[in-house]
């Protein structure tokens, strides 16, 4: 029973930190890709490498960051940098996972943080790119964690600020995205999708427990790929709920 | 080398390099002379109507307060604006309608701590005009080229996207590989100001701790502003040259200005005032509030000096120096303080 | 952008971006693991026959010799190198017939010294070939557009010259300017080398003073040695990661060589060693001292160690050391040593 | 009869130093050059910023420095930067001054430090561009120094290493170098040139002391523009000849 008092956050968390392999490296954003990496590294990726996209390289981190620029993000780091050679770092090939959040994506995995309506006269304005573009463009596997419902898994998105597979197999070679890129992973409150090699559409991989494959559908305005057989994502361990509330002792992220 | 796509969101801040060299020519010196002065000077003699302004730092690290805070008491109209994630520093500067115009990398929220209210009602009543979509790391290298003296810089990024789509890139196959290359034109903004932890008084500024992108938008900028924890002897920054990242010819006025970057963190020195955040996010909510906030912080205060009494004085500030050094954990009743 | 010229060099060390991506990918370790090696060893597993090699510093100035003495010994033929303001370094190298192909900037001189007579004499007698002209900014450059992992970078330099006329280069027309922009291949070295004063057993490695190129020319090659005067604790640069150059992720190799640029200089700790350097170019204006030199100090020794006993051991190293930090002054007689 | 026990080294630092303006920068190699920005320094122009390739920036020289990377070109410097900072300043305007050498010159200031004889199989071959044509291509002014005879003062260079006025007026542009650039002053053993600004052609300003036209036109293979009423360079001082031996004591670079 103790097992399944987690909050959807934890699960989110776990979730994300169990794709990381160690010995690779990640682009981190603030909030639960920082908490994910964190959690990684004090499980079964102790040398994984973060990095930030301001220039904080493989640091010690004491306290959970706020900020992508935070002195957390290059606390006793290995180097404190910059946006250059961070982002030369991923033009470069060097780094394997990225996260990215999403306000809406499409079957692609092409991505929305900009605006909602018009671009000139939005009805809703949100903060655009960031480093989002450049991560969706250049990281080797790129990580979506997002809310899931029919307003947020679009068929067809009103501006697309982050490359996914855009229009499909061999787009993004095409449009001279990196080869071999794209989006690997896309987490929300209901499962874990992955993209179908052949179309590189979103199939889902996993349920996260108690969640039923009707309540998936519902919650996507175009249809996702689904196998016959869908395995439940597995919920976080005990070790791994102590390891995030060491990692997020306020609940800052995790939630109280 | 044809052209194979053209974004359409406006040039900002380009400049033919012959044209720019030759301003940098005629307009920035290259002797070793005493630039200190106040940030009112500063502002009054560098940042005028209709400029187009960036500042260093990153989100809520190491931007220059100070200035933003004298930008607005000086009544500054129609910027056009760097949003290479700016977060407080463009929200209370859209918030006091000095800036009317964004190029947005990242802009009209605060990471973590949610979106901007002011930021983005005045995006969404039409009052602010984004002019043009860039990413992080494509704002970075158009300075990069800007610091280069060169027209462009290639990269791979925006391609595919709407981001390219409302940006001012060009789209080209590279003749070397034949693959499609995005070039992104050279940003040359009219000032650029920084917070640094120090600065002889000719200019020469030092950073501890990551650099972001200042190395490259101090030589992009036309102007350059510092405002520094404290002006030290030049033998000082002669000791550690390998540490100067902002050197004098780059630097038009230098500013004492302790604490300048508040409510922002300044890394080492004192952590993000939470506190004083919060209460423009909630201010700003309304029309009503964003006006109280700058009567009480902007208008209502003689210099930054009083700004940092009304924040919550000493004992904020040294609440936010324990909590930065890691001697104290966040949100301790001082961090609160009476702000 | 229309091609409007094109260089006929020959292109030396580009890789279709894609390309070096994968490769990345699959031979870089991003794990943070101990490299250390011997430099036989390292020179053994990372330079091959024919590879590309480029050697960080800048003339007689930080530059990895125990490793070029240890790439003679092993034997290692048909190299190419970057002649990036190499003196020293590309000097003996082609001497001993290891380097056979040069792209210049910089090469067969040792600036105020004079000419390099084993240099010169390889390239007049068609024994060594110069395949591609460049210029300093022209090649550090190419080094960044590589260590961006872009296909090339725009200049302003080399345009209207046979220099451009022999480099690997093109002209186009630049789509803001209309006007003609030279284009830089990026140029990846198969392996980098440098001298620094300090490096974890991670490769997380550290220079005062004036970096050169060291950042791009560490990001551009594939494979990073590094020797070091001193092996540190991780602690040590974790307490000052703004102090990094090279992260540990760029470097396959790290060795610990006291005195490793003698005879040339290394800031702040010892000074070029003028009577080595002399004796070189005085032994190599004939192939018999050439040999000579060679058998005395590479293949008669057993290592760098024992070199550095030939060279004049302590007392000269204590004497490079005092004149460096300019107790002593230049051409005092421990200087001259018994080396 | 004192001033005139000079030698010519000196004549060339003096007449050299005394083109650079207070308050502007020089871009510096070893040698003489050096000298010339160091005697500045210490007579009329105490603000001259002076700025190396390899990345020492405005250093208070303790001694004269061997090589362009030599750790006393950043001693007690304002910034011990890289070569891309500085190049990226010359590139971008900031640099008023540059020196040459030359192995040999054309009527148009382009330079020959390359190769004599054919390119692949070179009679003499010599070091290249180096730092000239990053030089050469960006400083607002070059000037020049080298030795002058027949086989240096060529009608057309076996090799353009650097860009002089190319074919003359207005080619600098055409070919794509910054607009208002180019080479400002040559001067050799025998006198000191500029450039007609109509033909873009050398012209003689001034012959050294005791040197006649007859000699600086038989050391030239091409014809010299020579104005009716050429003055005289000034000696060096008593006070400009005790600051060189204060700068090079052994005579390094002045000579014994």
């Amino acid at each position: 029973m103790a097992e399944t008092r987690y909050t959807p956050t934890e699960l989110l968390a776990c979730v994300a930190a169990r794709l990381l392999e160690d010995g690779k490296s990640v682009f981190v954003g603030t909030g639960l890709p920082m908490i994910a990496a964190m959690l990684a590294q004090r499980t079964h990726a102790p040398n994984l490498l973060i990095i930030f996209e301001a220039g904080g390289i493989g640091p010690q981190v004491p306290v959970l960051p706020i900020s992508v620029g935070d002195s957390r993000t290059f606390y006793r780091a290995v180097s404190a940098s910059s946006m250059h050679d961070v982002m030369s770092a991923l033009q470069s090939g060097y780094v394997d996972y990225g996260f990215l959040g999403a306000a809406a994506i499409d079957p692609y995995g092409n991505i929305n943080t900009t605006v909602f309506g018009d671009w000139e006269r939005p009805e809703v304005r949100l903060p655009g790119s960031g480093g989002a573009n450049d991560i969706g463009s250049l990281c080797w596997r790129t990580i979506i964690v997002m809310r899931q419902d029919c307003r947020r898994f679009l068929q067809r998105l009103p501006f697309i600020t982050t490359p996914g597979y855009l229009t499909g197999p061999g787009a993004r070679a095409a449009a001279g995205l990196p080869e071999g890129t794209g989006p690997y992973r896309v987490i929300t409150q209901l499962g874990v999708y992955g993209f179908d090699e052949e179309t590189r559409r979103l199939m889902l991989l996993s349920r996260h427990p108690g969640v039923t494959v009707e309540e998936i559908r519902a919650n996507s305005e175009f249809d996702i790929l689904i196998p016959a057989d869908v395995p439940e994502s597995a919920p976080p361990t005990p070790e791994e709920r102590r390891i995030l509330r060491e990692i997020d002792p306020i609940g800052m992220v995790i939630g109280g | 080398m044809e052209i194979l796509q053209e974004g359409h969101g406006e040039l900002v801040g380009w400049h033919d390099p012959d044209e720019h060299r030759q301003w940098v020519r005629e307009n920035k010196s290259r002797e070793l002379k005493d630039k200190t002065m106040t940030v009112a000077e500063a502002v009054g003699k560098f940042v005028h109507d209709g400029d187009f302004i960036a500042c260093g730092g990153f989100g809520h690290v190491r931007v220059p307060m100070a200035l933003i805070y004298e930008i607005i008491r000086q009544g500054r109209r129609n910027l056009t604006m760097a949003g290479k994630t700016a977060v407080h520093d463009i929200d209370i500067l859209i918030g006091a309608g000095c800036v009317s115009r964004v190029e947005v990398a990242y802009a009209f929220g605060h990471e973590l701590r949610g979106l901007s209210p002011a930021g983005r009602r005045a995006v969404e009543t039409g009052k602010c005009k984004v002019v043009a979509e860039i990413s992080n790391a494509g704002y970075q290298w158009r300075f990069l080229a800007a610091a280069m003296g060169l027209p462009f810089i290639p990269a791979r990024i925006l391609m595919g996207t709407d981001t390219f789509e409302k940006s001012s890139a060009k789209i080209v196959r590279d003749p070397w590989s034949g693959k499609p290359v995005c070039l992104l034109p050279a940003a040359y903004p009219d000032v650029a100001m920084f917070h640094v932890p120090r600065c002889d008084r000719y200019g020469n500024a030092q950073i501890d701790g990551i650099l972001v992108e200042d190395f490259e938008l101090a030589r992009a900028a036309r102007r350059v502003i510092i405002t520094t924890e404290e002006i030290v002897d030049e033998d000082v920054i002669r000791r550690t040259p390998d540490r100067t990242v902002i050197p004098f010819y780059l630097v038009d006025a230098v500013c004492e200005v302790p604490y300048g970057a508040h409510p922002t963190q300044m890394p080492y020195l004192y952590y993000f005032d939470e506190a004083h955040i919060r209460e423009w996010l909630t201010l700003s909510r309304t029309e009503e509030g964003t006006k109280a906030y700058f009567d009480r912080y902007v208008f209502g205060v003689r210099d930054f000096e009083e700004y940092l009494e009304r924040v919550g004085g000493v004992r904020k500030l040294n609440a936010l120096r324990r909590i930065e050094q890691l001697r104290a954990p966040i949100g301790t009743p001082e961090e609160e303080g009476n702000g």
